[in-house]
């Protein structure tokens, strides 16, 4: 059945469509699988520190001190990379009213049911996503800094690097969370992936899931 | 122990064995729970009397080489006696880090000479400072030695010389050293028992 | 020490004053811990600062600087006049039945006798009344009004507690508290013991300081008893060993005197100090004094020392005047002085008067230091910026230095503050090319030897002439200097009681200075330390055991004399040579003879019921309350302020006179040194922390790690007074000098209300130099003043003025 | 009392139990405050056995030096001066360094396998080697000890001399101390020994003198003795334990329990694909074209 598909339709296809919609540009697909790789290397390490069953991880990054070592400086760079790439995007992240209806009918859409039409560039799910992603970037951020030895650590005190500690461990766990949903989300909608990887979207792809941007791209716009 | 060849290969093999495995990522849990080498064995010990205060604790000194000739020994660690009646093995800071003491690096190494008005050290021989010091002292000796007093009665004392003995050198210093320059008609002579 | 480190665990009361032993003598303090867990004996601290030792102290009481004779008079006031004083030891043991003669007087701070022209006493008037039998008379029932025992009562009376607090400055409360717990050791049963330091010898009254303890300690009967006497903690390693060495301007080894030039003749000479008993049946041992002489002059001359030439007598000096380092350094300064040997010995640092010192180094020709560091003396020469602002070009001193090797690097044995003389081995080799001290003394001796014999020259005769029988004459082996000091028979010694027999035989070494004779027969170096090196090396010995429990350790290393532990050890019996407390044994009166866990300190086989007193050495055989002629300063301790008090009016006496010291010598440019209240209000000492060893542990890198930088320490009301904070760098100046250093601000010093006035006390402590791993520093004796002990001329470290300023 | 693999209880990050066969006598510094003058002998000793040299430092108006601890200065005493009311001038003088809690946070908290292992006698080693600068065991620790190296960045701490246990030689700074303010032994033994020293105290008008031997970490294996009693004066804590954020944190079943969500995350997205697959508009839209 595949093999019968015209290739702009498969699953990673690298042949654009003469009328595909251009969804993200190249520097914010470079931004954000920068962001995405600094992020495995960070829930990487992250996870070796956690818990002793992942600790043969730190080898992958030559020993566990250089991974220790690592770690922060991966992650301020994290930090700065989705906040410049974030600070781009709010506008059309701002939540809606009509996002409460689309988010209470998610259930369905998750069962296979059809969308209720997204008005922007990024349903509530998105919305809700970005916002959670940008609290648990400066969650993890400012509780990395407060136990980053030996440059900040030693001028907080002994409470605040314990509460750090523990609320770091927490944010990157909920944080996982989010991103298994990000990515799964992704996957799961076809087309989604190639958006972010060749930066285009068929029109069929955006008429589904984003008709309102879709309209505003197409200049088919109803206002 | 006997070193046998084949026992050397035998011991040979099991470290090469050993350290590949731990290069890989097998370091035997021992390893990972040993505690530092103990860095006194088999190492020469002295006994020794504390050069600080008047408590005259035991020590013991530990120094590097096993006293062969080709070892020139040097003292890495010192801790009290056990056997001290008085100390008992302890020892107070200055006693515990008196290995600091032996190997400072104020220690002296050579004899020097400074020459008056000079501004530095000159390193030279000891055949050199000895020789000068007794040319010096005889010559002054000679010239202001008091054989007689006033009323004529011999007091064959050399009142411009004097020595300061020190109350850390040995009975044996302190006696050879009082010896040595009282014959001498000296006079002034004190140790630290006057200040 | 009377008695020993160990011995301190058997002590009811530990009372430390003029003395920081928690601090300075750690490891020996570690006994007063033991007395006071497995004795629960109760520490008493009295010193101007909360030291260490008051930190884990169960009575502290501060005094001001220099105050220790009003305060320990008055302790002595209280126990006389309460009678809490072992009435039995008393009227046997000491000379409190004594009748002193009708010339005695005091008044008003002076003794009869005074010359104030010569600052010095005629103590003609201090002495026994002597019977027609020449022995002195004594008044059993201690009511004569000229016995001793009423004089002394009469002579600290005026030390109330009222007058004892307007001196010291001491809280009456807490005075009283002590004079009761030092009474309740006047029980048989209950000991005292005192320790001291250079807290009582650095004062211009520092003998009396420690006669006054002594006093207190006869009182008690704690003299000769185990956990009691009166316990010199003294400084340096062998301090002990070369004050027995004689190695002092006015001491010979053991002891014995150099002579003076009054005494034209040895014979003269022995006589004047061979004392006759002054009680009949005493033994008076200093009667042997020709034979340790003798015996001396045979060691250091061999067979030039003869009958016929008075044993080689005429080859010692003969002293014109003193020659004790002040008035060396005086005599430097002035010039007179032209060649120094500094051996292990750092006088910049530690001799007064930093100034002065500098001054007269430069005026020496040549200056020889053996040390195995770098001491400031050796580069006294050298500028070092402030801390030592000098100008090379303009020194003419030839200055050698001769590295040495240290204890670690040689054999030999070094004499405890117990007497013990204990030997040590070589565990490495010296750096470089350092040498022994043995090696560089000889080196210098044949050098100058071979002069003598190449050119001859002045006096020849006692270099030459001294023996020299070292197997390898450039460098004596400890062994060997150890056998001579120890002594040998020169002759067979006939046993007067076994004829035929004899007590030793030619060349062996001898066993006890009880086998000293006066005719050449012997030869002994120290007389003291006779016994120390027979065929075998006893100071060697390490065997601990301590079969009576009371820490004797008898077969651990030797102490003199003849391996006595406690001296005066026959004391701790009572007149029928019972021991007084039976729990303590120490010797006792078998019936035959004396026996017991130590050497008895008595003639071994004299009963009791002889009546021979148990302070052999004295001709009186009983210790003294009354010093009689033997300090040049007085028979009683007196209260006198130190050459530089706080206090612009004596708080005593009314005659000026009697301000300070009346018999404590100074020269006139050191009294013009002195400083007035007015300029510098502060009372100041100098002393030692625990971290550090005089000059030498700031060449270590621990101790410099663990007190790295100078500092003075300031009571918080004054550094409220003058705006100093904690580590504030803060200018301290006496008349003759200033130091700068960071201040430590504490409450570990109170202000004292003293004679109507408030008195900061500000502590110097020393340590610090130009030359070093820690922080560079002011050497301390840039402050002190140059005037000692009337009776030693140690100086007075302790107590002088200064002023304090933020930076 | 070799302290080899067998003799270890706990190491640091490792869930599954370490060989533990031979148990040996749980040992304990007993450190009595009233003793203590404050000599420094034990910072020295420690400093010279443990090859150790802090830097010379300065003095700041107190005769606490070094003035922390350090990766070079693994005890140090600390000195403070109290007025006590009724009591008068307290020089409170307390030896600071490790207390080998039977419990110890810095092991619980410690991500590094075996860089910080518990020995059967009760000493708290850290293993320097495996050690990766983290800083979790100060987190852990209730009594503030860890210091890192500033050049290797290792975290360093009192080893109890586990160097000389193992030949059966007792600590560097117990041997020197001079004035017997510490002992070493087997815990009971100094535990009784503790108690009687707490009974003389009592007896010299010390009524309030007490133990510390915190139960909030399961004991230590340092134990004092306070004389004044209040740990406060002393500068420790007065309910010691291991800080209920850091048990929580590095607790073995919340750690677990992320661990299980996170795996359950991938399989919830794994059996949803299953059951629902993936959403394609555009497969869609052809088939509405056909």
């Amino acid at each position: 059945m595949e093999g019968t598909l015209p290739p702009e339709r498969r699953g990673f296809a690298t042949d654009r469509p003469p009328d595909a919609i251009r969804r993200y540009s190249e520097a914010e697909r470079l931004t954000h699988w920068a962001v995405a790789l600094l992020y495995v290397a960070l829930f990487a390490s992250g996870l070796a520190l956690f818990h002793p069953f992942f600790f043969w991880i730190s080898a992958l990054f030559g020993s566990p001190t250089t991974m220790r070592i690592l770690h922060p400086f991966l992650g301020v760079s994290l930090a700065v990379l989705f906040f410049a790439y974030a600070s781009r995007l709010w506008r059309d992240n701002l939540l809606l009213p009509s996002d409460r209806i689309w988010l209470r009918r998610m259930p369905g859409y998750m069962n296979g049911k059809d969308e209720t039409p997204v008005e922007g560039k990024y349903n509530a799910g998105q919305k809700l996503m970005y916002w959670s992603m940008i609290a648990f970037v400066a969650g993890l951020l400012l509780t990395g800094l407060v136990i980053w030895r030996p440059y900040l650590a030693p001028s907080f005190g002994m409470t605040a690097r314990r509460t750090a500690g523990l609320l770091h461990a927490v944010f990157g766990f909920v944080m996982f969370v989010g991103i298994g949903v990000h990515f799964y989300a992704a996957v799961w909608t076809r087309g989604s992936m190639r958006a972010m990887t060749r930066g285009w979207v068929t029109r069929t792809w955006a008429r589904y899931h984003h008709p309102g941007w879709y309209r505003r791209m197409t200049g088919k716009v109803a206002e | 122990m006997k070193l046998t060849r084949r026992r050397f290969l035998q011991g040979t093999g099991a470290t090469i064995g050993a350290t590949s495995l731990a290069a890989l990522g097998f370091a035997p849990e021992r390893v990972l729970a040993q505690t530092r080498e103990f860095k006194l064995a088999h190492t020469r010990e002295t006994r020794n009397t504390c050069t600080y205060c008047s408590v005259g604790c035991g020590l013991l000194m530990y120094s590097l080489g096993d006293g062969s000739r080709n070892a020139r020994s040097r003292i890495f660690h010192i801790e009290g006696d056990p056997d001290h009646p008085v100390n008992r093995g302890t020892l107070c800071p200055k006693g515990a880090s008196l290995v600091d003491f032996v190997n400072s690096p104020d220690r002296l190494v050579t004899p020097e000479y400074r020459a008056p008005g000079a501004d530095a050290w000159k390193p030279v021989t000891w055949e050199f400072a000895l020789d000068r010091i007794a040319r010096r002292m005889k010559d002054d000796r000679d010239a202001n030695l008091v054989e007689r007093n006033g009323q004529g009665v011999t007091v064959n004392r050399w009142p411009t010389f004097g020595v300061l003995a020190a109350s850390a050198s040995s009975n044996e210093t302190g006696y050879l050293t009082h010896k040595v320059f009282r014959s001498m008609g000296v006079v002034a002579i004190d140790n630290q028992a006057r200040v | 020490m009377t008695n020993h480190w160990t011995d301190i665990k058997n002590a009811d009361v530990v009372m430390v004053m003029g003395g920081n032993p928690a601090e300075a003598h750690p490891c020996g303090f570690k006994w007063v811990t033991e007395a006071k867990a497995n004795n629960h004996a109760r520490l008493i601290v009295v010193d101007p600062r909360f030291t260490r030792t008051a930190a884990v102290a169960d009575l502290f009481v501060q005094i001001r600087p220099g105050t220790d004779i009003a305060f320990l008079s008055g302790v002595m006031n209280y126990l006389l006049s309460n009678d809490h004083v072992q009435r039995e030891y008393v009227a046997a043991y000491t000379n409190a039945p004594f009748v002193v003669r009708e010339q005695y007087a005091f008044d008003d701070g002076l003794f009869s006798g005074y010359d104030e022209g010569a600052r010095s006493y005629d103590k003609a008037s201090w002495a026994y009344e002597l019977g027609p039998d020449g022995f002195a008379q004594v008044d059993p029932t201690l009511r004569h009004p000229r016995c001793v025992y009423q004089l002394l009562k009469r002579h600290v009376s005026r030390y109330t507690p009222e007058v004892v607090s307007r001196i010291t400055g001491a809280d009456p409360a807490r005075f009283r508290q002590v004079c009761e717990l030092v009474a309740s050791t006047a029980a048989p049963d209950r000991v005292m013991t005192s320790l001291y330091a250079l807290g009582w010898t650095q004062h211009t009254v520092g003998a009396q300081n420690i006669r006054a303890m002594a006093m207190i300690q006869l009182l008690l009967g704690n003299m000769g008893m185990p956990g009691g006497g009166v316990n010199a903690l003294r400084g340096h390693s062998n301090i002990q060993g070369l004050t027995d060495l004689g190695v002092l301007s006015d001491l010979l080894p053991g002891y014995l005197t150099v002579p003076k030039e009054t005494e034209p003749d040895w014979k003269r000479y022995v006589e004047v100090r061979a004392l006759k008993p002054l009680r009949p049946g005493q033994m008076s041992y200093w009667q042997n004094y020709g034979k340790f002489f003798v015996s001396l002059q045979k060691a250091w001359w061999g067979d030039a020392a003869t009958r016929e030439n008075g044993f080689a007598y005429d080859y010692l000096p003969k002293l014109d005047r003193l020659y004790d380092i002040l008035a060396v350094f005086e005599l430097m300064h002035q010039g007179r002085v032209h060649g120094y040997v500094c051996q292990g010995f750092n006088p910049l640092a530690s001799a007064p008067n930093r100034a002065k010192v500098t001054e007269a180094l430069s005026k020496l020709e040549f200056l020889v230091v053996i040390d195995p560091l770098r001491t400031e003396t050796s580069e006294f020469w050298k500028n070092a910026g402030p801390s030592n602002p000098v100008d090379p070009s303009r020194i003419r001193t030839e200055v050698f230095r001769l590295p040495s090797t240290c204890f670690a690097e040689e054999d030999g044995s070094l004499t405890n503050s117990s007497r013990w003389l204990q030997w040590h081995y070589k565990g490495a080799e010296p750096p470089g090319e350092a040498r022994g001290d043995l090696g560089i003394v000889a080196g210098i001796f044949q050098r100058v030897r071979a002069l003598y014999q190449k050119e001859g020259g002045k006096l020849p005769d006692p270099i030459l002439k001294l023996t020299w029988p070292y197997l390898d004459p450039a460098s004596p082996s400890p062994e060997e200097v150890a056998r001579e000091y120890n002594g040998r028979a020169l002759a067979d010694l006939p046993d007067k009681a076994n004829p035929g027999k004899t007590l030793a035989k030619r060349g062996d070494q001898l066993t006890t200075f009880g086998l000293l004779q006066d005719d050449g027969s012997t030869a002994s170096g120290c007389w003291i330390y006779c016994g120390s090196y027979t065929d075998q090396n006893l100071m060697a010995r390490r065997d601990p055991a301590d079969p009576s429990g009371l820490g004797l350790a008898p077969g651990w290393a030797w102490a003199w004399p003849v391996n006595r532990r406690i001296l005066y050890n026959v004391a701790s019996t009572d007149p029928a040579g019972k021991p007084w407390d039976p729990r303590r044994p120490l010797v006792r009166w078998s019936g035959e003879q004396w026996v017991g866990a130590d050497v008895p300190d008595y003639k071994p086989d004299v009963p009791p019921s002889a009546g021979m007193r148990p302070f052999i050495l004295n001709p009186e055989g009983v210790g003294r309350l009354f010093g009689a002629d033997k300090l040049v300063d007085g028979p009683f301790p007196e209260h006198y302020e130190p050459f530089e008090s706080p206090l612009s009016a004596d708080p005593l006496h009314r005659r000026p006179a009697a301000r300070n010291n009346p018999a404590a010598r100074i020269f006139p440019d050191d009294r013009a040194a002195l400083g007035s209240p007015d300029e510098f209000p502060y009372a100041a000492t100098t002393y030692r922390l625990t971290e550090h060893f005089h000059f030498w542990t700031k060449h270590a890198r621990i101790p410099a790690v663990l007190q790295p930088e100078q500092f003075v320490e300031i009571g918080e009301a004054l550094a409220r007074e003058k705006g100093i904070r904690d580590g504030d760098r803060v200018r301290v100046r006496s008349r003759r000098g200033q130091l700068e250093a960071k201040a430590l601000v504490t409450k570990r010093i109170q202000p004292l209300q003293v004679a109507g006035r408030v008195v900061h006390t500000v502590g110097v402590p020393i340590h610090w130099g130009f030359i070093g791993l820690t922080r560079p520093g002011y050497l301390a004796n840039a402050l002190t003043p140059v005037v000692g002990d009337a009776n030693v001329q140690t100086p007075e470290f302790k107590a002088f003025l200064v002023n304090v300023e933020k930076v | 009392m070799a302290l080899e693999s067998l003799d270890v209880r706990r190491r640091s990050a490792t869930e599954t139990t370490s060989p533990s066969a031979r148990s040996s006598v749980e040992v304990a510094k007993l450190i009595d405050v009233s003793r203590c003058i404050g000599c420094k002998a034990c910072q020295a000793a420690c400093m010279e056995w443990n090859d150790l040299r802090d830097r010379v430092g300065e003095t700041r108006g107190t005769y606490q030096n070094p003035p922390d601890l350090s990766d070079q200065s693994w005890t140090l005493m600390r000195f403070r001066e109290v007025e006590l009311p009724g009591k008068g001038l307290a020089w409170i003088i307390v030896k600071d360094g490790c207390l080998h809690c039977a419990d110890p946070g810095c092991l619980r908290a410690c991500p590094a396998p075996g860089a910080v292992v518990q020995f059967s006698n009760g000493v708290v080693d850290f293993h320097e080697e495996n050690c990766i600068g983290c800083g979790y065991c100060q987190a852990g620790c209730p009594f503030n000890i860890p210091r890192f190296g500033a050049r290797d960045g290792k975290a360093y701490k009192c080893t109890l001399c586990s160097d000389r246990l193992a030949v059966g030689l007792e600590p560097a700074c117990i041997k020197t101390c001079p004035t017997q303010c510490l002992s070493f032994g087997a815990k009971a033994d100094m535990l009784r020994l503790a108690a009687g020293r707490v009974r003389e105290l009592q007896g010299r008008g010390f009524e309030e003198a007490r133990v510390y031997d915190p139960p909030g970490v399961s004991g230590t294996h340092v134990v004092y003795v306070l004389p004044h009693g209040d740990p406060a004066l002393y500068g420790l804590p007065r309910e010691a334990g291991i800080s209920p954020l850091v048990t929580l944190w590095r607790s073995t079943f919340a750690r677990g329990l992320g661990v299980v969500t996170m795996v359950s995350v991938l399989v919830a997205g794994f059996f949803h694909w299953m059951k629902v697959g993936p959403v394609d508009p555009d497969r869609r839209a052809d088939r509405k074209e056909e």
